[in-house]
C-alpha cells in the first residue's frame, strides 16, 4: 500500500504561504493548482482516483512549516507535495519526506538546493534564481556592453541566491561587481540606496527585493534622474502588477524568468483560455504564479496518468522521468529525465514596455 | 414629601461575590446636610459610589428628583446635578491645578460664571492660586484634597456627596472647610451627603444622620438626636475616652448590634 | 548621640523651597511628631530620609551613619521603615504577602537555594511567617490575612501598611498620617499600638499627624513646620499653645476626632 | 547637494512615520491604550481609498472620494471602539495590546480577501509629477506628506492643548474614574478618539499609497512608526513628529553611507540608543510619583 | 466544598495545599506520562510542541505576569538559546551540558541586556525589546560564520548519554525529554514564587516606590527576573529549534515574541497554569483550524484564513475573559464549589477603571 494512494483517491499536499510576506506568490499558485485539479476531478479523476489537494499555511515561518509537514505526511499521508514555498521551509520538509519517499514537486523557490541528494523524490519546475540572474546579466552585457554590476537584496535565502549569482558570475561574463545594498521587507524609502549605487557607478543592478520595494526602487531611480542604468529582476519580480504600475514608472525594468508573461500573451489561445477559467473560478485576475500553479498541477496529472493504474512511488518516478511536452500555457518546453529533474530549462528575458512585459530574449 | 431630593431604596451592591451594601434605604431632603457615619469597611464609600454611578447596584432604586438613576453611566448622574468628591483625592496628576479646576466645570459652558467660581475657589484656598501652574500630582496630600474639593465646587451641583473631605487637612483647614460647606449649604442651598470620620464636626454641620455597620443602616435620626446617643458618643465622638474607657483597652459592646 | 539627626537640610523643587535649612534630632525611644500646615514639607522630610530625594545642602545621619550615602533600597537595612500618606501597598497581593515583603531585609538564602527550595529556605520561610503572624495578632488583622489589598477599605489598608513596616522589625518607624481616615475607635487603637510599639518593641517613632488629640496623647516631642522651616519645637502642650502654631496651623477652634483639643 | 537630497527625501519619508505615530499618540494620550493595529489601519485606509478611486474598482474621482474615505474610516474606528474595546474597558493595557495585535491579523486577512495580495498602485493625483528645485527632486506626494503632516500635528496639538475636549481626553487617560466624576462621558470620548485615529490613519494611508505601491503587508511599517513615537516620548504629539523625522532621516543616510547589512539596523539601534539616554523618549511623558 | 483548616505554617509553604490538590496533580502527571500510549505519533508531536511553547511561555510569564514587565523581545532570547545550544552540540559538548549551558548563557546575556533596559517601563520597554527582536534577525545574518545566516542550520540529533533521540524516529523519547524539562522549569518557577524573591517580583510589579522602601533593590530584582525569564525562554527556544529540525534567522522572527505574549495573556497572566493553557491554544488552534477546513472539503484555499480566524478567536478570548482561560477556570471552580449557593451573576464584572501608568 503506497502512502497517500487508495483506489479512489490520491492525496497531494502543499506547504505554502497564504498569509505571510509571500502570500502574493503562494495564493495564486495554490488557486491555479486547484483549478487544474478541479477540472481533472470533474472529468472523473485519473485512473478512477480523485485528487485531494491539502494545503497548509506556514505564513513563511519555519516552525509552522515543520508542523505543517508533520500533519501532511503523518496525518494526511500525502503521496507528494507540490508548490511548497520557501527554501528553508522546503529543506526542513525534506527531513520528513526523504525517509518516506514522499515526492516534492515544483517547489515555489528557485533555489538550487531543491535538487539536493537524495534527488530521487525531488523535481523542480523551472530554472533557478541563480541561472536566471546569470542569464539576465549575460543578456544585458551582450546587448548593451554594460560591465559594472551591482545588487540590491533582502537578506533571505532568495536574496542570497541572486546576490551570489551576481558576485560569482560577473567575472565570467566580462563584468565587474561594484557594489551592493541590503534591505528589509518593510522598507519604503530607497533614496539613500539608489544614491549610493549611482555614485558607485553601477550600470546593471540585480534586484532581489519584495515586489512593492522593487517598484519603488525603479521609481526612485527615475525620479532622481538616474536613467543610464538597467534594473534586473527575477521570476520573483516578474509580475503583471509590476509592469502595470501607472505612469510608466517601471518602464525599462528587465526580468529574467522561467516562463513567458501571461498578460502579454493574453490573446493567444492557451493563455486566453486559462485567464478566462481562472477569473471565472476566483473572481480575480490571473497572474503568472497562478499559471505556474496550474502548470505544476498539470505536470503532476500527466505523470499520474503515465504511471498507470498501479500507482506506486516507483511507477510515479518513472513516469515523471519520462515526461516531455511543450507547455503552451508557459510557452516553454518541459522535459524530465533520470539525469535531469528540472523540468524547464528555458530562461526568458523580458522588459516592461507600455505596462506589459515584452519578451526580448530567450536562452 | 415634595422636598425629597435623593432617595435610596433597598440598595444592594456587590464586589463580585462580596456583598458590600446589604439593603440600604435612606433619604436626603432638599437643602439638608445628611451625614453617614460608620466604622471601617461599613460600606460608606461603596454607597456613595453606587449613587454616583461609579458602581452598579444589583438591586434597589436610587431616585433623584423623582427620576430613577440607578445603573446610569456616571457622567449622566453628574449632569443631573450630583457631584461626588471622592475618597483619596483622585486628581488628574499630570494636569496643572488650573486645568484640574477647568475640568470641574466640564459640564458648564457659561464662561463668566466659571471664571467667577474659579476665583471663589482660589479665594477659599489661596495656596491653589499660588500653585495654579503646578502639576497636581506634585501637590502635597492636603493640597490635593483642597483641589479635589475645589474641583467639586466648580461643578455647581444640586447635591454634593463628600467622602471624607477633611482627610489629611490641617486642623485649621478642617475648620475652614466646614465653614465653607456650611456657607454653601445656607447661602446657596446646596444639599449635602457627608461621610466623615471626624464625627464631631460632621454632626455639628449635619441636620440628619445615618449610622452604617457592615453594609446596613443601623441607626438614623436628626443629628442632634444622634449626637446625644450614648453609643455615638462613645464610638464616634470619643467622649468617654478619658472617662469610661479611660486607660482601658477593651471596647464596650455596641448596643445596636 | 541621637538616633536620627537632620542638620540644616534644604531641598528645592525649582523655585520652591520645600524644606528650608531644617535641623532636628530624634532620640532613641521617643515618639516624635512632625506637624504643620498642608504643604509645609512634612512628607518631603520623610522622603528625604527614605532617600527618594537628595537635599541641596545639609546632612542626615541615622545612628551615626550617613544616610545620604545610601541608595533608597539600602535605607531599610539600617532599620528604618515607613508608611505613606496616600497608601502604597502591593495592591494585587494579599495582606499576608504584603507583610512578608516587609521581611525582605531579613532574607538569608540566595536565589539558587530558593529555586531548589532547600531546607534552609523552608526554615527561613517559617521564621518569616512566624514574625508576620506576630504582627497580624498585634494589629488584629486575622480576618484579612488572605484578602487582596484591592478589596480592602481605606482604614484597613492604613493598618496593613503599618503592619508591613512593623514586619521589618525596624529601629525607627516613620508614619505619615497614621490616623487619617480612621474613625475615633480606630484612632484610639492606633494610639495604643503606637504606645506598645514604643514601649514593648522598643521602636522609635517619627510621625506626621494632623489629629492633635492623638499627637497630644502619644508624643514626647513635637516639631511644628511651616514653609519648610521650623516654627516651634517642644512638648505637645508647648507647641499647641505656641501662638504662631495656633495662627498657622491649629486655628482657634481646633477639633480632633476625639473631641475638642485646646 | 547629495546630502541635501538625502535630507529632504528623509524628511518626507519621516513624515509618513510621523503621521502613523500621531495615530498611536492620539489614542495613547486619550486612553493610555496602545494600538498595535495603527499600521494596519493605515493600510486599510489606503486600500479603502484605492477601492473607491481606482478605475478597476469604484472609480470615483479622487477629491470626491476623500471625504467618503474619512467617513468610512472614522465610522470604522468608532465601531471598533464600541464593539471591541468597550468590552475591555478598565482592563489592563496588555489586554488592549493583544486585542489590537489580533485586530491587525483580521484587517490584513480582510484586505487580502477583498483586494488581493498583489501590490497595487493608487491612482492618486499626488503620485504623478515631481518638483525640481535646481538639482533637488521631490515627488508631489513627498511635498504633500510634509505639508499635511505639519498641519495635522499642529492642529492635533492645539486640539489637546487648547480645547475643552482635548483637556477632557487627557483627563480621561489619567484617571478614568475621576473623569467620570467630572461628568466627562469617558467611553464616548474614547470612541471619538478611535474615530479620529481612523481618520488620521486614512490620511497617512493615502499619502503612503501616493508614494509607492501598496499591498496588505504595508501595515508593518507601523513598527518603525512605533519606534518613532517612542523616540519622541510616547504621548507627545510634537514628539511623534520629531521621532518620525529622526527615523525617516536616519534611513537614507544609513543606506547611503553604512556597509550593507548594517544600514537596516540603524533605526532600531537609534531607538535603543535614545532610550538608553532618555528612558522615556525625547519629550518624556513619565513622571516620578510623589508620595 | 472543601474547607482548609490550617494548623501549620508549612501548609501555606508546601507545593500542594492539601492531599486532594496533590492527588489531582499526581493524576495529571500520570496522564502526561501515559500519553504516548494513548495517542498516535502525529498528536504526540503536537503535544510535544505544546510543551515546548509552554516552556517558552513560562519564561515570559515570569517577567510579564510576575514582575509586570512586558517584553516583545523574547524571540531574540529563544534564538540565542537555540543557536548556543546547537553550536555547543556541534562542538561535541554533551547534550545535557549544552542544553543547560544554553539556558545559562541566555540568562546571563538577558540579565546584561536588562541592566540598561531597567530604566524603561511599560510601552517603552515593550518597544525597546521589540527592537531587540527585530535586530536579532539581522544580527543572526551578520554572524553568518557561526549561524549560517539565512540558510540556517539543521538540528543535530540529540545524544542523551549515548542514546540517540531524533524527532522523526523516536517521538516518544522526545516527548519525555520535553516533559522532563517542563517539570523542572515548573518546579523552579513554583519554588521561586513561594520564596522571598518571588514576593520581591510581585512587589516590583505593584509599586516600585514601596518595594524600595521595604529594602527591595528594584534594579537588581528586575535584572534577576529578566535573567531567569530569558534563561527559561532560551531553553524553550533550544527545544523549539531542535524539534523543528531546521531553523534560521526567520524562525525566531519578532512575530514569535508577539505570539508568546498572546499566549500568556490568553492563558491567564500571572498564573503558571496560564502558560500551559495558552500553549494549548496557540499550538493547537492552527491545527484545529486546518483540520476543520479539511473537514469542509478542500474547496478553494482561502489565503490568510488561518491567521484571520486566529485573530478573531483571540479577540473573542479576550473579550470573553480578560483574565485569561485560567481566570475563567477559577471562576467556574468557585461556582462549582459553592454550588448551589452561588449566585448567577456572582462573577459579573463590577465596573473597573484605570489610572495612568505614567507615574512611577
Ligand atoms: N474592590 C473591592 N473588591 C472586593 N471587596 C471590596 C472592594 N472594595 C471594598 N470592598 C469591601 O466592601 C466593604 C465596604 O467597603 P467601603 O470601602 O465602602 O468601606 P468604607 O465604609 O468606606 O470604609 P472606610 O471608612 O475605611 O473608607 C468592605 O468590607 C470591603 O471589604
Ligand atoms: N515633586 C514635587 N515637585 C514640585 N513641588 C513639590 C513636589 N513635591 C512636593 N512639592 C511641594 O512641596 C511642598 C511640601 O510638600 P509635602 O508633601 O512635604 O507637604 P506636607 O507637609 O506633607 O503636606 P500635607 O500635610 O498636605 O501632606 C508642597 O508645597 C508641595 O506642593
Ligand atoms: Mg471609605
Ligand atoms: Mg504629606
Amino acid at each position: 500500500q503506497t502512502q497517500g494512494v487508495s483506489d479512489t483517491e490520491v492525496v497531494l499536499g502543499s506547504v505554502n504561504d497564504l498569509s505571510g510576506i509571500f502570500a502574493a506568490v503562494g495564493v495564486p499558485a495554490v488557486n491555479g493548482a486547484n483549478l487544474k485539479f478541479d477540472q481533472v476531478n470533474a472529468a472523473g479523476g485519473i485512473h478512477g482516483r480523485q485528487i485531494r489537494f491539502v494545503v497548509e499555511d506556514h505564513a513563511y515561518q519555519l516552525p509552522k512549516s515543520t508542523q505543517a509537514y508533520n500533519k501532511l505526511i503523518n496525518r494526511d499521508q500525502v503521496f507528494a507535495n507540490l508548490l511548497s514555498l520557501g527554501t528553508p521551509h522546503n529543506l526542513a520538509g525534506f527531513q520528513l519526506m526523504d525517509p518516506k519517499g514522499v515526492f516534492n514537486i515544483n517547489p515555489l523557490t528557485a533555489a538550487r538546493e531543491m535538487l539536493k541528494e537524495p534527488v530521487d523524490n525531488k523535481f523542480t519546475g523551472f530554472s533557478s534564481y541563480y541561472d536566471q540572474t546569470t542569464a539576465g546579466m549575460r543578456y544585458l552585457a551582450k546587448e548593451y556592453g554594460l560591465t559594472k554590476v551591482c545588487t540590491m537584496y533582502l537578506p533571505t535565502d532568495f536574496g542570497l541566491e541572486i546576490s551570489n549569482a551576481t558576485k560569482e558570475q560577473a567575472e565570467s561574463l566580462g563584468m565587474t561587481f561594484v557594489s551592493e545594498t541590503t534591505h528589509k521587507p518593510d522598507e519604503q524609502e530607497f533614496v539613500g540606496a539608489v544614491q549610493k549605487l549611482r555614485s558607485d557607478g553601477c550600470e546593471v543592478v540585480t534586484m532581489a527585493l519584495g515586489v512593492r520595494a522593487g517598484i519603488t526602487v525603479v521609481g526612485t531611480a527615475k525620479q532622481l534622474g538616474w536613467t543610464d542604468v538597467k534594473f534586473l529582476a527575477t521570476s520573483a519580480g516578474f509580475l503583471e502588477a509590476v509592469a502595470a504600475v501607472p505612469g510608466g514608472v517601471t518602464d525599462g525594468l528587465y526580468a529574467a524568468s522561467g516562463w513567458v508573461d501571461l498578460q502579454a500573451r493574453r490573446d493567444d489561445p492557451a493563455p486566453a483560455k486559462f485567464i478566462a477559467e481562472y477569473e471565472a473560478a476566483f473572481g480575480q485576475p490571473a497572474t503568472g504564479f497562478a499559471m505556474l500553479g496550474y502548470n505544476a498541477a498539470d505536470t503532476v496529472v500527466r505523470a499520474l496518468e503515465a504511471a498507470g493504474p498501479d500507482l506506486t512511488q516507483d511507477s510515479f518516478r518513472a513516469a515523471m522521468e519520462g515526461l516531455e511536452y511543450y507547455s503552451d500555457l508557459l510557452d516553454t518546453q518541459i522535459k524530465y529525465s533520470p539525469e535531469n529533474h528540472q523540468g524547464a530549462n528555458d530562461i526568458t528575458i523580458s522588459v516592461v514596455e507600455n505596462g506589459l512585459w515584452k519578451l526580448v530574449g530567450r536562452e | 414629601m415634595s422636598d425629597l431630593l435623593l432617595e435610596v431604596r433597598n440598595l444592594e451592591t456587590f464586589y463580585g461575590p462580596i456583598m458590600a451594601i446589604r439593603g440600604v434605604s435612606l433619604e436626603v431632603r432638599k437643602g439638608r446636610v445628611v451625614t453617614v457615619l460608620g466604622a471601617n469597611g461599613a460600606g460608606k464609600t461603596t454607597l456613595l459610589k453606587t449613587i454616583s454611578g461609579i458602581m452598579d447596584p444589583e438591586k434597589g432604586k436610587i431616585i433623584f428628583e423623582g427620576q430613577e438613576i440607578q445603573g446610569w453611566e456616571p457622567h449622566r448622574v453628574v449632569k443631573a446635578g450630583i457631584v461626588h468628591v471622592p475618597e483619596g483625592r483622585e486628581v488628574f496628576p499630570l494636569l496643572t491645578v488650573e486645568e484640574n479646576l477647568a475640568l470641574g466645570a466640564y459640564t458648564r459652558s457659561d464662561k463668566a460664571e466659571i471664571a467667577r467660581d474659579r476665583d471663589l475657589v482660589f479665594n477659599y484656598f489661596p495656596i491653589l492660586a499660588e500653585r495654579r501652574k503646578q502639576e497636581a500630582g506634585t501637590l502635597s496630600g492636603g493640597q490635593q484634597q483642597m483641589l479635589a474639593i475645589g474641583r467639586g465646587l466648580m461643578l455647581r451641583p444640586k447635591i454634593m456627596l463628600l467622602d471624607e473631605p477633611s482627610l489629611g487637612l490641617s486642623p485649621l483647614l478642617t475648620q475652614e472647610i466646614f465653614a465653607i460647606l456650611k456657607r454653601l449649604n445656607q447661602d446657596e442651598g446646596v444639599t449635602m451627603m457627608l461621610v466623615e470620620q471626624n464625627a464631631a464636626v460632621a454632626l455639628d454641620l449635619a441636620d440628619d444622620g445615618y449610622v452604617m455597620e457592615l453594609g446596613r443602616i443601623v441607626m438614623s435620626g436628626t443629628a442632634d438626636r444622634l449626637a446625644a446617643s450614648e453609643d455615638i458618643q462613645s464610638f464616634y465622638l470619643g467622649h468617654d475616652t478619658e472617662g469610661a474607657r479611660g486607660e482601658r483597652r477593651w471596647k464596650r459592646k455596641k448596643t445596636w448590634r | 548621640m541621637s538616633l536620627l539627626e537632620l542638620d540644616s537640610v534644604t531641598l528645592k523643587f525649582g523655585g520652591l523651597t520645600a524644606v528650608n535649612d531644617l535641623s532636628m534630632s530624634v532620640e532613641e525611644g521617643q515618639v516624635f511628631a512632625l506637624v504643620g500646615p498642608n504643604g509645609a514639607g512634612k512628607s518631603t522630610v520623610f522622603n528625604l530620609i527614605s532617600r527618594f530625594y537628595t537635599p541641596v545642602t545639609g546632612s542626615i545621619r541615622f545612628d551615626g551613619k550617613d544616610v545620604l550615602k545610601m541608595a533608597p533600597h539600602e535605607v531599610p537595612n539600617l532599620g528604618i521603615a515607613r508608611t505613606f500618606q496616600n497608601i502604597e501597598l502591593f495592591h494585587q497581593a494579599t495582606v499576608l504577602q504584603n507583610l512578608l515583603v516587609g521581611r525582605h531585609r531579613h532574607r538569608k538564602t540566595n536565589m539558587i537555594a530558593q529555586m531548589l527550595h532547600l531546607p534552609s529556605v523552608r526554615a527561613e520561610e517559617r521564621e518569616h511567617r512566624h514574625a508576620v503572624e506576630e504582627v497580624i495578632d498585634f494589629l488584629d488583622l486575622q480576618p484579612y490575612r488572605n484578602s487582596r489589598i484591592a478589596g480592602l477599605p481605606y482604614g484597613v489598608r492604613k493598618v496593613v501598611e503599618l503592619g508591613r513596616a512593623l514586619a521589618s522589625k525596624p529601629r525607627l518607624l516613620l508614619l505619615d498620617e497614621p490616623a487619617s481616615g480612621l474613625s475615633v475607635e480606630e484612632t484610639q487603637n492606633m494610639r495604643w499600638w503606637i504606645d506598645d510599639i514604643r514601649r514593648h518593641m522598643g521602636i522609635t517613632v517619627l510621625m506626621v499627624e494632623h489629629d492633635m488629640g492623638l499627637v497630644g496623647k502619644v508624643c514626647d516631642r513635637v516639631l511644628a513646620l511651616a514653609d519648610g522651616a521650623k516654627l516651634a519645637e517642644g512638648t505637645p502642650a508647648e507647641v499647641q499653645s505656641h501662638p504662631k502654631v495656633i495662627e498657622a496651623y491649629l486655628g482657634t477652634n481646633a477639633v480632633s476626632k476625639g473631641g475638642k483639643v485646646a | 547637494m547629495e546630502v541635501l537630497q538625502l535630507l529632504i527625501s528623509g524628511l518626507a519619508n519621516g513624515c509618513v512615520y510621523g503621521l502613523i505615530a500621531l495615530g498611536f499618540v492620539l489614542i495613547y494620550k486619550a486612553t493610555e491604550a496602545v494600538n498595535f493595529a495603527q499600521g494596519d489601519f493605515m493600510m486599510l485606509g489606503a486600500f479603502v481609498t484605492l477601492g473607491l478611486v481606482n478605475p478597476e474598482y469604484a472609480g470615483i474621482p479622487f477629491w470626491l472620494a476623500l471625504p467618503l474615505v474619512f467617513l468610512i474610516m472614522g465610522v470604522l474606528g468608532y465601531l471598533l471602539d464600541i464593539v471591541v474595546l468597550r468590552a475591555v474597558f478598565g482592563q489592563s493595557q496588555v489586554a488592549v495590546i493583544i486585542v489590537t495585535i489580533a485586530l491587525g491579523f483580521v484587517i490584513r486577512f480582510a484586505v487580502g480577501e477583498i483586494w488581493g495580495h498583489e501590490p497595487q498602485s493608487l491612482r492618486s493625483p499626488l503620485a504623478l509629477g515631481d518638483v525640481r528645485i535646481g538639482e533637488l527632486v521631490l515627488g508631489l506626494a513627498d511635498i504633500a506628506v510634509i505639508i499635511v503632516t505639519l498641519i495635522m500635528t499642529f492642529l492635533l496639538w492645539q486640539f489637546f492643548q487648547r480645547t475643552k475636549m482635548g483637556l477632557a481626553m487627557q483627563a480621561a487617560s489619567q484617571n478614568q474614574m475621576a473623569a467620570y466624576y467630572m461628568g466627562i462621558p469617558v467611553k464616548r470620548i474614547q470612541g471619538m478618539v478611535w474615530a479620529l485615529a481612523g481618520i488620521v490613519a486614512a490620511v497617512a494611508g493615502i499619502l503612503y499609497a501616493s508614494k509607492g505601491a501598496l499591498d496588505p503587508t504595508a501595515g508593518f511599517i507601523g513598527i518603525k512608526a512605533f519606534a518613532a513615537a517612542v523616540i519622541g516620548g510616547f504621548g507627545s504629539l510634537p514628539g511623534a513628529l520629531l521621532g518620525g523625522l529622526i527615523v525617516g532621516v536616519i534611513e537614507p543616510f544609513a543606506s547611503r553611507y553604512l556597509p550593507p547589512g548594517w544600514s537596516q539596523i540603524a533605526p532600531y539601534a537609534l531607538l535603543i540608543a535614545v532610550l538608553l539616554f532618555r528612558p522615556h523618549g525625547l519629550f518624556a511623558q513619565v513622571r516620578a510619583k510623589k508620595v | 466544598m472543601r474547607f482548609h483548616f490550617k494548623t501549620d505554617y508549612d501548609q501555606d509553604i508546601r507545593l500542594f495545599e492539601d492531599g486532594w490538590t496533590f492527588s489531582l496533580y499526581a493524576a495529571l502527571l500520570v496522564l502526561a506520562l501515559a500519553l504516548p500510549l494513548m495517542i498516535d505519533p502525529f498528536f504526540l508531536g503536537e503535544a510535544t510542541n505544546v510543551l515546548i511553547w509552554a516552556i517558552a511561555g513560562l519564561g515570559l510569564m515570569l517577567l510579564t505576569g510576575q514582575t509586570g514587565q512586558v517584553s516583545l523581545g523574547h524571540s531574540a532570547f529563544m534564538a540565542l538559546g537555540c543557536y548556543s545550544c546547537v553550536l555547543m552540540m556541534e562542538a561535541n559538548v554533551p547534550f545535557v551540558l549544552a542544553f543547560l549551558l544554553a539556558g545559562v548563557i541566555t540568562g546571563v546575556v538577558g540579565a546584561l541586556i536588562a541592566i540598561p533596559a531597567l530604566k524603561l517601563h511599560g510601552v517603552y520597554l515593550a518597544i525597546a525589546t521589540l527592537a531587540l527582536a527585530i535586530l536579532a534577525d539581522d544580527i543572526i545574518v551578520l554572524l553568518k560564520e557561526w549561524t549560517d545566516g539565512v540558510n540556517g542550520k539543521m538540528s543535530p540529533p540529540i545524544d542523551l548519554f549515548g542514546y540517540e533521540i531524533s524527532r522523526w524516529n523516536n517521538p516518544i523519547e522526545w516527548y519525555y525529554l520535553t516533559l522532563a524539562v517542563v517539570l523542572m522549569v515548573t518546579l523552579f518557577y513554583r519554588n521561586l514564587l513561594r520564596a522571598p524573591l518571588g514576593r520581591a517580583f510581585a512587589a516590583v510589579r505593584d509599586s516600585e516606590i514601596s518595594a524600595q522602601a521595604m529594602g527591595v533593590n528594584v534594579a537588581q530584582t528586575k535584572t534577576i527576573a529578566f535573567g531567569i525569564s530569558c534563561a527559561i525562554t532560551g531553553l524553550g527556544g533550544a527545544l523549539m529549534g531542535l524539534f523543528a529540525g531546521a531553523f534560521n534567522n526567520e524562525t525566531f522572527n519578532f512575530l514569535l515574541s508577539i505570539q508568546l505574549l498572546m499566549m500568556i495573556v490568553v492563558g491567564g497572566l500571572g498564573f503558571i497554569h496560564g502558560a500551559f493553557l495558552g500553549a494549548v491554544v496557540i499550538a493547537f488552534l492552527p491545527q484545529v483550524l486546518s483540520m476543520t477546513t479539511d473537514l469542509f472539503g478542500r474547496g478553494v484555499a482561502i489565503p490568510g484564513l488561518e491567521s484571520g480566524v486566529f485573530g478573531v478567536i483571540l479577540i473573542l478570548f479576550i473579550l470573553f475573559e480578560p483574565m485569561g482561560l485560567y481566570g475563567r477556570w477559577l471562576k467556574i471552580r468557585t461556582f462549582l464549589e459553592l454550588f448551589p449557593f452561588a449566585r448567577k451573576d456572582m462573577f459579573k464584572r463590577q465596573k473597573s477603571y484605570l489610572k495612568t501608568e505614567r507615574l512611577r
